[in-house]
């Protein structure tokens, strides 16, 4: 059978033309900065958790469509951005079983099942984490406080955001704001590195490979909601550059919030789902029983996606709200390079 | 123990009171019966009857909109049961399933664009029609399967929707849902009397078969083992698979696709292979046969048309007799080809096949000798079919001359016999000459001179086609009182017992769009310059709508053949009028024009092969069966003709070559080469050639074709 | 034969929860151990045949406007009892399964079979019919149970399995885990079933 | 519409039956239940903290009434003597009512010990009290005294983060503790 | 605060469908299609409030009373029945526009285990009437959300190309659990609200 010059895939087609694959490729040269920095941080540990994750994201999707009998799609990139990203949201001292669980279950029940690239409705990096995350026994190892105990780096060795939650406010002056942005802190492999991630992300958002609304309603979501807390408990509750600078809050809102098949494709609902994404990362870091609530808060917000879609499509009277985004005129990726 | 024993005594009671004083307080009155009829109703709201859901559908059935048999999910049973409710009577409708028509799934197929979108056909379908080269091929992402409210379709491993006959109720679901038309409903009748639309996927071979047999089919069928099916296949569009497998010409061979590649297929030699395989278990392979529809229908004419017209009317169980006025069935097969071509007792196994579907065959019986068409639609036989062929248009093996085949039609030979021994010409009061030459123009004059008070001539073809005499001077002859009709054909003719009353005219070439222009006029004789009244079935007239049929012969004519005579409780008085059905012979204004073309030179029949008769004789059948199922009379809507070309493939590729199988030699006889004598019959393939073969078929479908084609030498 | 069919048909072909994709609420809540779902499924098994048995004995007298009611009554008494009886003799499942107890008195499997086999057969069929559903719903949740405990709390039958330094997946026992293996072990018998057919 | 009659019959009949039939099974379970919940709820606790009792220490229990309410003592004999009593307080925690058992040597008038029966406490916080680490604080002190937790001025280190539910324990063994003088005289005057 | 508190808890923290585990039933039945996703949840809250009023009732001042707590699940289910019966007959008359729209989702609330275990938890959870009925409202809009949330997913998942051994309810259900995933995150959200209060 000849291969067919054409290929058409689903939406959200970004004008850059690029290939799915291109933006994939992109993503992980966008987070190659954050990722340097945490191997200069934890070393060859943060080299174990990177590759193996990437390893087992990629055996884990090529396993399943194996199993399915669908072809195999590693070329795409999206399996290794996904290990990539879910290593650099653990602790450089993870175990391999956890690694693998997360991305297995990540891949393949958070995306494949689904049927793959682009109808997973919620992120597959998160669901993995979240995974491991309520598993309680496991809790120690993505404990940062337990789990990066052995480490020298120079720096307060207490999960900042932890250390607010035992202690309040008042206990975080350890934590200058310029030492925070430069990733002096401690957290998951990546997930740290506030400048370098800041840099990839404004790549990102520049080149047009991730759409600019969502991380900037996220960031002014949280700014909003931490300031209000703020501005009402300055004692206990921390300023909103703290809370900017903290945790997986600026990985989350370039990175894991702008996985194209969890979020909205329309310009409304992109910035109301980065707002409330970034309003229940606050709600979630000041109450829930997480000391990060960046995580679940994406998941929760990716649920509410197909609502908030359907939203902005009935506004413009079209007829087919219930037909996904796909059937927006197809873009032909050959067709529309420039 | 008494407390909880009274407690829930007294709840009991209390709910129980509540909800009777709440079913008078709140009481709405509604027909019980839609609540019966929901019951009745299969609950799977597929919208099937057209309606949203089975609630509305009741509501629909009680208040008279719908008719009790509307639900077609829930089948006849179902019907019934609506029906005992509404307290009418329903018919038992033939079950029909879904039936997808294509065969290569997008794996195999040659596709214009890679689709990663939205999995559904109806996103895929927006873009060029779907992915596949092929623009009728299946875009297999299972819409159908995801719409099917009885789970009755699963997609097959290469993306081809499976269909469950056990489940699947023919709701229709799937084939509103297809943007390309993969599936259509049907059932055995409907297969029967199919003809292929350019919308469905037929290999080369096929299109160009003259009956349109599944030919990869059969050869699929041959491939795996399966003979049994292999004849079931053929059968399903031609009843003389042992006659066909000796004489056809095999057109199909000349289109096959593996011509490209190197020989074509034995096709035709398989087709032999497989009926034979049939004759020597002795059996006669039967394929699926209706329950009695309770009419009866007649076939004058036992030859290829007349056996295969009747074959079929067995099969959708009307009842048919077969009036051959030699003394045995077979027509030119037993009475021109030779025995050494066509062994006797090869013809009479597919002549006793065709009896025992339940065809009545009364021979020796002459048209206008020992029965007359009147006779027979009094006798009860609600349509006759003409398929008097070759034998009536040559007179020839004719006893008794004289008669006539059927009461005012006269060939033009007639006449110019009688006018060249000087005899008159018995043109009687309106005679009507299907001629469009001088011949029938001098016809028509001597006519006149004799006393026919109108003459009419009738051509098909335009008026540049025709000699100046009848082109240029019309009007003048029309002052001589002969009428020149051009373009013009003949749709019917209508007689009252023995004599023909009226002729109707429709124009052929209408403008595309417009209603062709239509005329009626009296008649007693009709003269046809050569030829016959092929694939003409005659039928009562209804009494009342006479009338109007005239003003609305198009639109009437089906509507009233619903309400015919068998439906009512005593057999309607019959006037003796009658009248003819026109059948789907050819495609309106174009191509083969049946009754007006004139014989070629040197054609023995009116068809030149077998195959061809074949053809007329099932559609004839479908004629019938359209008429009496009070539907239009038709052709398919996009029907395929022989110039079509949907799309071609003009070369095969990876399509390793290998050479056709052929026949062994017969065994010579002692001494001499190659010396046969004639009666020695000339032998097929054997199983293991057939088999061989049969791996050589590239299963062609539209455009799509097998590429992996190996010769598998270890098969045996 | 067809007395076969009666008790087999809840074994494979009707297998509750797979197949007839009904009473969900008990297996993903029970499934925790494989306690839990052997004694849930136990319970079922008692309520379906018992319920079945009488819905059948007394299906000529109850009327047809007050059928549902009068069935709801009758499976109810049957769950107050297993409830009453659990808790005198069977504590620990008593407290394993809870809420579920008096929920399997709206478990669709047993109104279902009560209104679909029950009230339309003979005594001794309703009684197979009854057993073999309930027998394969205690199968299907004892599997999965099991599934779920040793994955998730590295015991079967509260006999640990795994070795000392186990830390088990606890997720697996929570209800995300509940509900994804609930599906994959749906997925699974799906492709099963698919390639019997095939 | 003979009808609604006969359905209101079927249906009240086969309530009454039903119901008939439940209250038979219900008193041959009755007792059993009882026991059940004795055995698995408090049952444990009260092994606990009347350890090194001799006698069946659940069927060795005794109603009495104090302060207007009936109260479930259980009393821990050695030789066929009581030694110990013990029984069920509550105080106010976090998610609800913590259920607690306090077990008091009837001979030296010290605490023997202190158990949570039931509680709604947060899991892996509040639920902290049932450890032994906490309830083992209370072992052997004497019965006077204040038995308060540090925050409230007392000597009772109180499980991290959760205030309020060691408060909570404390304050059920302090209620039964108040009641310790009453029961104790019912109990070993026969 | 105290309400607000048990509102929270009972429409995200323990939300009955996903961390509760009931009404799975029709739950992955109506998640199909958004507009009966809608209808179902109206329908639930009507149905789920009144009826845990009434079993409110039924206990505290029948069961109770006469010591008989052990007919509780034959008393409620027998109420629950009833009263979804005798709503279909009230709104058929009284609200015919009302029933068109919810009516048919009537009979499937009767075997909703939701409902039954609602008003049996707020039996348990020691709720006065008023607690009970708020819980019933929160308990049931959690309901509804959850039904929501899954039929929007579901409906996008219709053109998604999903193993086909997994078509149909097995992705349901893995979608439920990882919605079950997601609203895991509140967990503890309660108790620091409760903390907030008491501080």
């Amino acid at each position: 059978m000849k291969p067919a010059d054409l290929i058409v895939s689903p939406g959200p087609h970004w004008h850059s033309g690029a290939r799915k694959t291109t933006i994939a490729y992109h993503t992980m040269l966008a987070l190659v900065p954050a990722a340097v920095w945490g191997i200069t941080q934890y070393g060859l540990d943060a080299v174990r958790v990177i590759s193996l994750s990437i390893a087992c994201a990629m055996l884990a999707e090529w396993g399943f469509r194996k199993l399915v009998r669908k072809p195999d799609s590693l070329a795409d990139g999206t399996a290794a951005l996904s290990g990539l990203l879910l290593a650099l949201i653990l602790p450089a001292s993870t175990p391999w079983h956890m690694i693998l669980i997360g991305n297995v279950l990540g891949i393949v029940v958070g995306k494949e099942c689904f049927g793959g690239l682009g109808a997973n409705p919620l992120n597959p990096v998160l669901v993995g984490y979240a995974a491991l995350r309520i598993t309680t026994p496991w809790a120690g190892h993505l404990d940062f406080d337990l789990a990066l105990i052995n480490y020298q780096l120079g720096y307060p060795l207490e999960f900042p955001l932890a250390v607010l939650r035992a202690k309040g406010a008042t206990a975080l002056g350890q934590f200058p704001l310029g030492q925070l942005f430069l990733g002096q802190q401690t957290g998951g492999i990546g997930a740290v590195g506030m400048v370098w991630l800041l840099i990839g992300g404004l790549y990102l958002v520049l080149r047009g490979f991730a759409p600019w609304r969502i991380p900037l309603a996220f960031l002014l979501g949280s700014f909003v909601t931490s300031g209000i807390f703020w501005l009402a408990n300055g004692e206990l509750h921390a300023s909103p550059l703290f809370h900017l600078l903290t945790g997986n809050l600026m990985i989350g809102a370039f990175f894991l919030a702008t996985d194209p098949s969890s979020s909205p494709v329309n310009r409304w609902p992109q910035l109301i789902f980065g707002f409330a994404c970034g309003l229940l990362a606050i709600l979630l870091r000041a109450w829930s029983n997480y000391a990060d609530g960046v995580v679940f808060a994406i998941l929760l917000m990716n649920l509410c996606v197909p609502l908030l879609d359907q939203l902005t499509v009935k506004q413009r009277h079209a007829p087919r709200a219930a037909v996904p985004s796909a059937l927006n005129p197809p873009a032909t990726e050959e067709g529309a390079a420039s | 123990m008494l407390e909880a024993t009274l407690f829930l005594l007294l709840l009991g009671l209390t709910m129980a009171i509540i909800l009777a004083i709440a079913s008078r307080v709140f009481y709405v009155w509604e027909d019980p019966r839609i609540i019966e009829v929901m019951d009745a109703l299969p609950g799977a709201n597929c919208g099937g009857c057209g309606y949203a859901g089975c609630a509305a559908a009741a509501e629909a059935i009680v208040s008279g909109k719908a008719e009790a048999s509307i639900c077609v999910a829930g089948g006849f049973e179902t019907a019934q049961m609506v029906a005992a409710v509404m307290g009418v009577s329903v018919e038992a409708k033939e079950p029909q399933i879904a039936w997808t028509s294509c065969t290569y799934g997008v794996g195999d197929a040659d596709p214009i664009y890679t689709y990663n979108g939205a999995r559904d056909c109806r996103a895929a379908a927006l873009l060029y029609g779907g992915s596949k080269l092929c623009p009728i091929g299946c875009i297999g992402l299972g819409t159908c399967a995801k719409v099917c409210p009885f789970d009755a379709i699963r997609m097959g491993a290469d993306n081809l929707p499976i269909v469950d006959p056990q489940k699947c109720v023919a709701c229709g679901t799937c084939v509103r849902e297809c943007p390309k038309d993969i599936i259509t409903l049907t059932s055995s009748t409907h297969r029967i009397v199919h003809e292929y639309s350019t919308d469905e996927c037929t290999a080369p071979c096929q299109r160009t078969c003259p009956t349109g047999i599944n030919i990869p089919g059969y050869i699929r069928a041959i491939r795996n083992g399966d003979y049994a099916e292999a004849v079931r296949v053929i059968k399903e569009k031609c009843p003389l698979p042992l006659i066909c497998g000796r004489i056809c010409p095999a057109p199909c061979e000349l289109e096959c696709r593996r011509i490209l590649a190197d020989e074509p297929v034995a096709i035709n030699p398989l087709k032999r292979f497989v009926s034979e395989y049939e004759m020597g278990t002795g059996q006669h392979i039967q394929p699926y046969k209706a329950a009695s529809s309770g009419k009866r229908t007649a076939v004058i004419g036992g030859g290829s048309e007349g056996l295969t017209a009747a074959y079929y009317l067995a099969r959708l169980g009307h009842d048919p007799t077969i009036f051959e006025a030699m003394p045995e069935l077979g027509g030119i097969l037993r009475y021109v080809i030779t025995a050494d071509r066509l062994p006797r007792e090869v013809l009479d196994h597919e002549i006793a096949g065709i009896l025992d579907m339940g065809v009545e065959a009364r021979t020796a019986q002459v048209l206008g000798r020992d029965f007359s068409i009147s006779g027979l639609l009094e006798e009860g036989f609600e349509a006759v079919a003409l398929t008097i062929g070759g034998f009536d248009s040559r007179k020839i093996l004719r006893p008794g001359a004289d008669e006539q085949p059927l009461a005012g039609v006269r060939l033009m030979f007639d006449l110019l016999d009688a006018q060249a021994r000087e005899r008159p010409l018995e043109g009687g009061r309106h005679l009507v000459i299907i001629d469009g030459g001088l011949k029938g123009l001098e016809l028509a004059r001597a006519a006149r001179a004799e006393g026919t008070e109108t003459v009419t001539l009738v051509t098909h073809r335009p008026a540049d086609d025709l000699p100046s005499e009848l082109r240029d001077y019309r009007r003048e002859l029309a002052a001589e009182g002969i009428t020149v009709k051009w373009r013009t054909r003949v749709r019917g003719l209508r007689g009252v017992r023995e004599k023909l009353t009226r002729i109707d005219y429709e124009e052929v070439d209408a403008i595309a769009g417009l209603e062709p222009e239509r005329e009626s006029a009296p008649l007693d004789t009709l003269v046809l310059a050569a030829g016959r009244l092929p694939e003409l079935v005659i039928a009562h007239e209804p009494i009342e709508e006479a009338p109007q049929a005239e003003a609305q012969p198009q639109s009437q004519a089906p509507a009233t053949a619903g309400e015919g005579p068998a439906e009512t409780d005593e057999p309607p008085a019959w006037d003796g009028r009658w009248r003819t059905i026109e059948t789907f012979r050819t495609l309106p204004g174009g191509g083969e024009m049946g009754i007006f073309t004139p014989p070629e030179p040197g054609r023995v029949s009116d068809s030149e092969a077998v195959i061809k008769s074949i053809l007329s004789g099932r559609r004839i059948v479908r004629g019938i069966q359209q008429f009496f199922a009070g539907e239009a009379i038709a052709s398919p809507p996009h029907p395929v003709v022989e110039a079509d070309t949907v799309l071609d493939v003009d070369a095969v590729h990876h399509v390793a070559t290998s050479h056709r199988e052929r026949a062994p030699l017969p065994h010579p006889t002692a001494g001499t080469e190659n010396d046969w004598t004639a009666e020695e019959e000339v032998p097929g393939l054997d199983e293991e050639a057939a088999r061989r073969e049969s791996q050589r078929c590239l299963a062609c479908g539209l455009i799509c074709y097998r590429k992996d084609v190996q010769e598998e030498k270890a098969l045996f | 034969m067809s007395y076969m069919r009666d008790f087999t048909r809840g074994l494979w072909d009707e297998l509750p929860p797979f197949r007839m994709v009904l009473g969900l609420c008990p297996v993903l809540a029970v499934t925790k151990s494989a306690e839990g779902g052997l004694g849930m499924g136990l319970c079922v098994i008692f309520v379906l045949t018992l319920s079945n048995i009488i819905v059948s004995a007394l299906r000529r007298v109850i009327p047809r406007k007050v059928r549902i009611a009068s069935f709801i009554v009758i499976i109810a008494t049957f769950v107050v009892i297993v409830e009453l009886v659990t808790q005198a003799y069977f504590y620990s499942i008593y407290t394993t399964l809870g809420l579920f107890i008096p929920l399997i008195v709206v478990n669709c499997i047993i109104l279902g079979r009560a209104e679909a086999f029950a009230s339309r057969n003979g005594v001794f069929r309703s009684t197979l019919d009854g057993l073999g559903v309930g027998l394969g719903f205690t199968l299907s949740l004892t599997v999965l149970g099991s599934i779920r405990e040793i994955l998730g709390n590295g015991t079967w039958f509260d006999m640990p399995l795994m070795w000392s330094s186990f830390e088990p997946f606890t997720f697996m026992v929570e209800a995300p885990g509940a509900f994804v293996c609930l599906g994959l072990m749906l997925g699974a018998m799906n492709a099963i079933s698919g390639t019997r057919a095939s | 519409m003979s009808e609604i009659p006969r359905m209101l019959i079927v249906l009240t009949l086969i309530c009454a039956a039903c119901a008939l039939l439940l209250s038979g099974v219900r008193s041959m379970t009755a007792d059993q239940i009882e026991r059940q919940i004795l055995v698995n709820v408090q049952g444990p606790a009260v092994e606990g903290v009347l350890e090194g009792s001799e006698n069946d220490l659940i069927a060795d229990r005794r109603d009495v009434r104090v302060d207007d309410r009936e109260l479930t003592v259980f009393v821990g004999k050695r030789g066929g003597d009581p030694w110990a009593i013990a029984y069920q307080t509550s105080g106010v925690g976090f998610g609800g009512d913590v259920e607690v058992i306090a077990g008091f040597d009837v001979t030296s008038d010290e605490i023997t010990g202190l158990r949570v029966v039931m509680h709604k406490e947060t899991p892996g916080i509040g639920s902290k009290v049932t450890e032994e680490q906490f309830t083992k604080q209370f072992d052997g002190r004497a019965i006077e005294g204040q038995h308060a937790i540090e925050p409230d001025g007392g000597d009772i280190e109180s499980v991290t983060g959760a205030t309020y539910s060691s408060r909570a324990a404390a304050e059920g063994l302090q209620k039964a503790a108040a009641l310790y003088d009453e029961v104790k005289q019912q109990v070993l005057t026969p | 605060m105290e309400i607000l508190i048990l509102v929270i808890t009972a429409l995200l923290i323990k939300n009955i469908l996903l961390l509760q585990y009931l009404g799975n039933c029709p739950f992955l039945g109506v998640s199909k299609r958004m507009d009966t996703a809608v209808g179902m949840g109206l329908a639930v809250v009507f149905v789920m409030t009144l009826a845990t009023a009434i079993t409110w009732l039924v206990q505290k001042y029948a069961l109770d009373p006469l010591g008989i707590g052990y007919l509780q699940t034959l008393a409620f289910i027998l109420v629950i029945a009833s009263l979804v019966q005798f709503v279909e007959m009230f709104l058929r008359k009284a609200m015919p526009a009302l029933y068109q729209a919810l009516g048919i989702f009537l009979p499937l609330i009767t075997t909703n285990c939701a409902v039954f275990g609602v008003a049996v938890l707020a039996i348990r959870n020691e709720y006065n009437f008023v607690e009970s009925v708020i819980f019933a409202i929160a308990s049931s809009a959690g309901f509804a959300l959850a039904l929501v949330l899954m039929a929007g997913i579901r409906e996008r998942l219709e053109a998604a190309d999903v193993p086909a051994p997994l078509r149909g309810t097995a992705i349901g259900l893995i979608t439920a659990g990882l919605m079950a995933l997601a609203f895991l995150g509140f967990l503890g959200v309660d108790n620091s609200l409760k903390a907030l209060t008491q501080s």
